[in-house]
């Protein structure tokens, strides 16, 4: 990826710089660093800006920007651009993201690279569009049928906006696996200052190429060692064959075979099971004597550290564990801190979903869920009593 | 002239009829067997008769002034001639009544030549007093007559030509150039027609294709032409003017983005016969009948291209064409044309010697026809010109010709074919221009050669070496293995046996009516002579006229004739049709029917019968409409109308009586009163004079216009008036000239036979006739026969019949 | 046998380690694919810039005997997905071939809005009637009073026109022929694939084991011998008037216009935006 | 459409030189699925069903050697399963020649 400093007429591609915009902006621009060329998208609160600004960026640099007419065609568009070889992202929110979720079901089944950006607001159903919410979380992890694993990331701040849609797209990338940027409405319509860095300094990463060229035994879905097939891509002159049906290695339908069912639907989970190392981040702040830790992700996260902060200055031992990727789910690092600690505190603008995991993750260590619906997010007030009361 | 005045004019009339008689003597055609001046001094005692003269010539300008003359001096209101057939003379007559001042529809003839003289040649009494019948009864016709006054009707400046031969494409190019519209139809591909299949013309040898090219491309784009190939006529109504025609054109599957490449051709999968050859070449299912062919656009024969209906399984052609002018889905048209004027010029079959079976014609392959000759001898033709046997394909040392076949022959047509002569000669002499040492043997039976240019060919031929023989081959044998002809016969000069061998024999084929002649006749109602071809309105004075009104004859459907004759038919049949248009207008004869409205009932038998949906039922006022323009005058709703409501004008029930009434007015229970259709009985019947069919003097004719016209009253007035027998005669069913109207006629007459079993009288006196223009010995034939008939008659049987009317 | 196999013409055409198809007897879906090669074939196309989607049901298998880049997506998505193959690698010819079902039923919005844009694919609809892969259920093109599984006392529903739904959508070709008719099929699927814009070219396609069986024609030759009776080619008469009725299937071109496509204006909006200087 | 009643009875004198091309049927014959549109088809009538079963159970049609083919190709083209074509007899040699180079 060229820096467009070259003409001066032509638009830059990597807006670098100390920048002031909203979280949805940085995401836009965070997809366009990451080489991200087409969107497809609709309209739909808190998203809309995203798609609103990729609408003016994408034709500048030759991407194409195309509404469609509802989620589920542009979950399809967005794999159609990404077969033919062009790394493409939609966003949404609650209503659109479930009309995706059977295509999302279709992108992990033919290993679609793509990022789909679910900017969380209240639900169910229509719920209420304008106040943030961060109830989708399970459902970007088991929202389409069948077993499969994705990624997800939670950015807390609109410069996440930008570095984690970067990550999303070079996980997508990686693990040919569609990757969820869930944020919410508040980090979504936020303005804060942004660093854009120098467009060489920015971290890429493309999807493998297939090592051999064309010839009729070439095998699409045959995994290298990191369970992984290079991906060949439309025009090339591989003739390949993809399919929603289960498929052996040529992508050739194979719907009666167990062997192939198997061996295709755990390769699918493995390939980001066996990899989860490389996948999953967690920031820690003041865990190392902490004995009540907050684990929290996206806008609650920011809460929860006013919260420790607060917590230090009153003399109480708390630290704080922010879950930057929420799936795969990072189980060892919140294991490690519930060794350590008494309690665990978990604000969540849901009804308990995270906190699961995290109980499941934290085995004896109590934990405490702080839920948070509507208009406010945590208070760090709440969150600093929760942690008193824990150690009480 | 309003209803009225005429009504009120002629009951003046009535009071002081002036008739005026005259005998004509037509120098002997009458006056050597009737004696005219008996017959005038016998018209001098008749009722109202006030002139009766007899002279010689009565149609010469002396004779008609003298006409005139007494019109004017002797104030006569009524003239009758007696003298040949009105279907000849009445015109004239009438025009010199006109010129006088009188109404022409006051004068009436008496046949007594066609009718009479000529059929009774030896017989001066009885054909005298047949002549005086004959006077009487247009005497009594005539003091009946009332003016007339005669529709116009406009001319559609259009016409219509049937044919695309050279005769059709000569007729539309006059025409077109004189200014008219002309639909030119071709049931063919292409026009063209016989000429574009021979390759020189006699006598000066020209190459045909070359004379005949040109005049092609100029039809096809006259601005004035409308060119409409792959087309027949379907259907014709209206009258003379205010023809309405249907044609259906066939698709040609190829559009006229046709460029004639041929790439098509190269591809095509199927292949023919080339009609267009003789069958000497090939073709394929996507072809063009040759390669001058007008117009040029290819088309497709779906009878042998693999594609049928709807499932298109080739598409050769389809891909081969650039231009993409070929469309499968074209689907027949049909045409609606308004016309004033057809041209007939549908031209002739060639005779099919395979009938004649001593010739060997498909059974020794080197026995071929002229036209066949005519396509080897043609440079473009199949075999580049060379004359090769088909057997070997060698250019044969010795070939014969055999003349005549299928003309002048018991077992083939009677007729001389005409163009056979002259065409061999031709031949001959293109053999000897490119094989001078070809043996040629001429059969034949006359030669004839009687045109401008044609015996100066045949000499020609002689001085060349070409071996005329009189007397045609008993039989032609073959050589199975060297495929040589024997031929066989006596030369009927030398009175010896002769036995040539050969290469090659031609049979110099005559020309035939179109087998398929009898559509056109019915369409456009004509009449064909014995021969099978069109018969003209008058062999002599009208002889490219057909009997139907706007209706014109050209080239071979009239008769077999050469390419020069042809275009000069064509040429005289434009002219006819060009001055009847360039008239604008025609006035229909005043033979109409009217409808008195206080006697109809609103039965409506009389809608009916019409032939010409001219009469409307109107049920709500219990009474029926009559559209005048619309009818044609067959008379058969009077003759159906119980209630005397409807009137022919000029052919009333009171004249018709009156005719009976004086046909039976002396020795009845001898005679035999005729009704005769005008159109072919009555023609036939003037054919028989024409051509002195001798037969018995004991018929009296009564003219109608058509049979349809008798009504039974009629005939139950003629037997009340106690005549031996009756005779109703008509066209053809199928050929009358008012579509269907005889079929009442056939009816009406049943039903009379069975009035007649019923009150136990003898039906055959009674007898109904189909005798057509070109019958005259028919017509004579039937007298004849009815002779026995009117011997058999009793006195009882008489009594009898008188009462026939009275009771039910 | 074999060396003969190896020589048919359009095995070249096809992924031969596919081939016999798992379509039914005489199913018209063959005839489809044959056409589908032979207008290749004709065209002389290069197969690395063909891209086949397809969706659910007995025809969405066809993507994946195409010897071509091929795709077969979730039910009713494939003109959604062709869209983004199509704008992301524009030297693509992207042929959609699919259902009724798929493409009307549940694909009928992407169907219309893909017209409606104009958008450069070509859209090639097998038309059986019913669903067949699920066992023969009414579905969009069903016609009146006829019997399917979930339509045991005849179908009350109304049947879409295609081709004049099409046409009001705004696409640039559209055609309609049977499976009897390969010919014109073939020159349709030619002109679709080369023409710029949205074509679309409707198949009546014959399902004798199903649609068949239930009405009476339970063989192909029966069907075929139904559109050789019934279908009356009309070129460019008017879409709305092309009914499709047991004694009448309406054939033919339809609609053959030019328009700018959402690819050439999507190009052009790219030159002014990349001209434009950015403010900032 | 009806022409003049010529009588065509002779062999046109060009019939050799104008021949159309003769068709040779090529079946595959295990792909067949004996549905029978080529046979019904055929506007030479050159196909008709045969005794034999193939693989997959069914008659695959077989070639009426009375009935010249006229390489209308349409057999191959409304073969739902690739299992006929046709090629031009006399080509036959230099088109295998080109098979094996291949």
């Amino acid at each position: 990826m060229t820096v467009a400093t070259t003409v001066a007429e032509k638009p830059k591609i990597v807006r670098s710089g100390r920048r002031f915009m909203s979280g949805d902006i940085a995401c836009a621009e965070g997809s366009i660093a990451a080489g991200c060329r087409f969107f497809a998208g609709y309209p739909i609160t808190p998203a809309t800006e995203i798609a609103e600004h990729m609408s003016r960026r994408l034709p500048e640099i030759d991407g194409v920007y195309i509404q469609m007419e509802d989620e589920i065609a542009s979950m399809a568009a967005v794999i159609g651009a990404s077969y033919a070889g062009v790394k493409a992202m939609t966003a949404t929110s609650g209503p659109g993201f479930s009309l995706m979720q059977e295509n999302i079901g279709l992108a992990v089944m033919t290993e679609t690279p793509c990022v789909i950006v679910n900017v969380m607001r209240g639900g169910p159903s229509t719920g209420q569009p304008t106040m943030p919410g961060q109830q989708d979380v399970m459902q970007a992890r088991w929202g389409s049928h069948g077993d499969y694993e994705i990624i997800a990331l939670a950015p807390s701040s609109v410069q996440e906006m930008f570095d984690l849609t970067v990550d999303a797209f070079n996980f997508a990338e990686t693990y040919r696996v569609p990757t969820f940027v869930l944020a919410d409405e508040i980090v979504g319509h936020m303005w804060e200052r942004v660093n854009i860095p120098e467009a060489e300094s920015i971290r890429i990463v493309n999807r493998k190429k297939p090592r051999e060229s064309p010839n009729p035994k070439f095998a699409p879905f045959k995994p290298d060692a990191d369970l992984v097939p290079p991906m060949a891509v439309f025009g090339q002159g591989y003739h390949f064959h993809a399919t929603g049906l289960t498929h052996d290695e040529r992508g050739y339908p194979r719907t009666e075979s167990v062997e192939a069912q198997t061996r295709l639907v755990q390769r699918l989970c493995n390939k980001i099971r066996k990899n989860k190392d490389k996948i999953v981040r967690v920031q820690e702040d003041m865990l190392e004597d902490a004995e009540v830790a907050v684990v929290a992700y996206g806008i609650a996260a920011r809460a929860a550290l006013s919260a420790v902060r607060k917590a230090r200055v009153e003399g109480v031992k708390a630290g704080l564990l922010r879950l930057v990727t929420l799936w795969p789910f990072p189980d060892e690092q919140v294991g490690q801190v519930a060794r350590r600690v008494k309690a665990m505190v978990v604000p969540e603008m849901n009804c308990g979903q995270i906190v699961r995991e995290v109980e499941r993750a934290s085995k004896e260590t109590p934990v405490i869920f702080l839920s948070k619906l509507g208009e406010e997010p945590h208070k760090p007030e709440e969150i600093f009593e929760a942690m008193r009361g824990t150690l009480k | 002239m309003s209803k009225t005045e005429v009504e009120t004019k002629t009951s003046q009339q009535k009071d002081d009829l002036r008739i005026g008689v005259y005998v004509c003597h037509c120098g002997l055609n009458i006056a050597g067997s009737v004696d005219c001046k008996a017959v005038a001094e016998f018209a001098a005692t008749l009722p109202h008769v006030v002139v009766a003269k007899d002279n010689r010539y009565t149609c010469s300008d002396q004779g008609q002034e003298l006409i005139k003359k007494d019109i004017r001096e002797q104030k006569l209101n009524r003239v009758v001639v007696a003298s040949c057939s009105p279907r000849m003379h009445e015109p004239t007559f009438r025009r010199a009544c006109e010129e006088a001042g009188l109404n022409k529809y006051l004068f009436e003839m008496a046949n007594i030549r066609e009718h009479c003289s000529w059929v009774h040649l030896y017989e001066k009494e009885a054909g005298t007093q047949k002549a005086k019948d004959l006077v009487r009864m247009a005497v009594a016709k005539v003091s009946l007559l009332e003016p007339q006054e005669e529709i116009v009707v406009p001319i559609t400046q259009k016409a219509l030509v049937i044919g695309g031969g050279v005769a059709g494409i000569q007729a539309a190019l006059d025409l077109a150039d004189t200014g008219y519209k002309v639909y030119l139809v071709e049931k063919e591909p292409s026009i063209g027609g016989r000429m574009a299949q021979i390759d020189k013309t006699f006598p000066t040898m020209d190459c045909s294709i070359c004379i005949l090219a040109p005049k092609m491309s100029d039809t096809v784009r006259h601005p004035n032409i409308d060119l409409l190939t792959n087309s027949e006529v379907q259907e014709v109504k209206g009258y003379i003017g205010n023809f309405k025609v249907k044609v259906s054109k066939k698709p040609r599957y190829v559009t006229k983005d046709c460029s004639a490449c041929a790439e098509c051709v190269k591809v095509c999968p199927v292949t023919a016969p080339n009609e267009f050859d003789v069958g000497l070449a090939t073709r394929h299912a996507i072809y063009t009948p040759f390669a001058q062919a007008v117009p040029s656009t290819y088309m497709i024969d779906r009878n042998i291209c693999l594609n049928k209906e709807n499932v298109i399984v080739c598409d050769k052609c389809i891909k081969a064409c650039d231009r993409k002018a070929v469309d499968f889905n074209m689907k027949p048209e049909t045409l609606e044309l308004d016309v004033g004027t057809i041209i007939i010029a549908t031209g002739a079959d060639v005779f099919d010697p395979a009938n004649l079976v001593q010739y060997g014609y498909t059974k020794h392959p080197n026995v071929i026809t002229s036209l066949e000759f005519e396509r080897l001898i043609n440079a473009g033709g199949p075999s580049g010109g060379r004359l090769i046997r088909p057997s070997d394909m060698q250019v044969p040392e010795a070939v014969a010709f055999v003349q005549c076949v299928g003309s002048r022959s018991d077992n083939a047509n009677l007729y001389c074919s005409n163009v056979c002569c002259m065409n061999t000669i031709k031949d001959t002499l293109l053999i000897k221009e490119h094989w001078p040492d070809t043996k040629i043997h001429v059969y034949y039976v006359d030669i004839r050669a009687f045109g401008k240019g044609f015996e100066d060919l045949y000499q020609r031929a002689r001085k060349e070496g070409v071996l005329f023989v009189r007397g045609l081959p008993a039989e032609v044998f073959e050589n199975k293995k060297t495929h040589d002809l024997w031929l066989v016969g006596e030369n009927t000069l030398l009175h010896e046996v002769y036995k040539t061998k050969v290469g090659m024999v031609i049979l110099s084929t005559g020309l035939q009516p179109r087998h398929d002649s009898d559509i056109i006749q019915r369409l456009c109602v004509l009449s064909r002579t014995p021969d099978g071809f069109f018969m003209e309105a008058h062999p002599k004075l009208r002889p490219v006229d057909a009997p139907t009104g706007g209706v014109f004859l050209a080239g071979c459907a009239e008769s077999p004739k050469d390419i020069k004759d042809s275009v000069t038919q064509a040429s005289a049949a434009a002219a006819r049709a060009g001055i009847l248009m360039a008239k604008g207008k025609v006035t229909m004869e005043a033979i109409t029917s009217k409808l008195a409205s206080d006697k109809c009932t609103g039965c409506q038998l009389c809608a009916k019968v019409c032939p010409y949906n001219a009469i409307t039922p109107v049920p709500e006022r219990k009474k029926v409409e009559l559209i005048e323009a619309a009818c044609s005058g067959c008379g058969t709703c009077s003759a159906e109308c119980p209630f005397n409501a409807i009137t022919m004008r000029h052919f009333t029930d009171a004249q018709i009586s009156a005719q009976v009434d004086a046909a039976t007015e002396v020795d009845a229970d001898k005679k035999i009163v005729a009704f005769c259709c005008n159109w072919c009985s009555y023609a036939g019947a003037d054919f028989a004079g024409v051509s002195r069919m001798q037969y018995p003097t004991n018929v009296r004719i009564i003219r109608t216009m058509c049979s349809g016209r008798v009504a039974p009253k009629f005939v139950e007035h003629a037997f009340a008036r106690g005549a031996a027998a009756v005779l109703v005669a008509g066209c053809h069913i199928g050929d009358c000239h008012y579509i269907n109207a005889n079929h009442q006629t056939k009816k009406r007459v049943e039903r009379l036979w069975q009035k007649m079993e019923r009150l136990g009288l003898d039906k055959n006196r009674l007898q109904l006739a189909w005798i057509s223009a070109a019958e005259g010995e028919k017509f004579s034939s039937q007298i004849k026969e009815m002779q026995s008939i009117v011997n058999s008659v009793n006195s009882g049987e008489l009594e009898k019949s008188k009462k026939m009317a009275e009771r039910g | 046998m074999i060396e003969e196999e190896l020589r048919h013409p359009y095995d070249k055409f096809l992924r031969k380690d596919r081939i016999p198809h798992i379509w039914c007897e005489g199913c018209g879906n063959g005839i489809i694919l044959n056409c589908f090669a032979r207008a290749l074939d004709e065209l002389n196309m290069d197969l690395d810039k063909v891209a086949v989607v397809s969706g659910i049901g007995c025809i969405g298998r066809i993507s994946g005997y195409t010897n071509t880049d091929s795709f077969h997506t979730t039910h009713g998505r494939p003109i959604a997905f062709a869209t983004g193959v199509k704008l992301a690698n524009p030297e693509l010819t992207v042929a959609v071939i699919s259902g009724d079902g798929d493409l009307f039923a549940i694909g009928g919005n992407h169907f219309i809005h893909a017209a409606r844009r104009n958008l450069d694919i070509k859209v090639i609809c097998a038309n059986n009637f019913i669903y067949g892969m699920t066992g023969g259920q009414g579905g969009p093109t069903t016609p009146m009073d006829t019997w399917t599984t979930t339509t045991p006392y005849g179908n009350i529903e109304q049947a879409f026109n295609l081709v004049h739904l099409a046409s009001a959508c705004g696409a640039v070709y559209v055609a309609r022929w049977t499976t009897l008719q390969t010919r014109w099929l073939t020159e349709s699927i030619k002109k679709a694939l080369q023409k710029e814009g949205f074509s679309f070219v409707e198949i009546i396609s014959e399902c004798p084991e199903i649609f068949g069986r239930y009405n009476k024609m339970d063989t192909a030759l029966k069907m075929m011998k139904w559109f050789k009776e019934a279908s009356v080619v009309q070129n460019f008469s008017d879409p709305a008037e092309a009914k499709i009725t047991p004694s009448r299937i309406v054939v033919g071109e339809f609609v053959d216009i030019e328009k700018p496509s959402y690819g050439r204006l999507l190009k052009e909006m790219r030159t002014k935006a990349t001209q434009r200087k950015t403010g900032e | 459409m009806v022409l003049v009643p010529v009588r065509t009875w002779r062999k046109p004198l060009d019939a050799d030189k104008v021949k159309p091309p003769v068709g040779e049927v090529h079946l595959v014959k295990d792909r067949c699925k004996g549905c029978g549109l080529c046979i019904e088809f055929c506007p030479k009538k050159v196909l008709e069903e045969s005794e034999e079963i193939n693989a997959r159970g069914v008659h695959p049609p077989k070639v009426n050697p009375n009935n010249p083919c006229a390489l209308c190709g349409f057999c191959s083209a409304i073969c739902p399963d690739f299992a006929i074509f046709t090629t031009e007899k006399n080509a036959k040699e230099k088109e295998s020649k080109e098979a094996t180079r291949e």
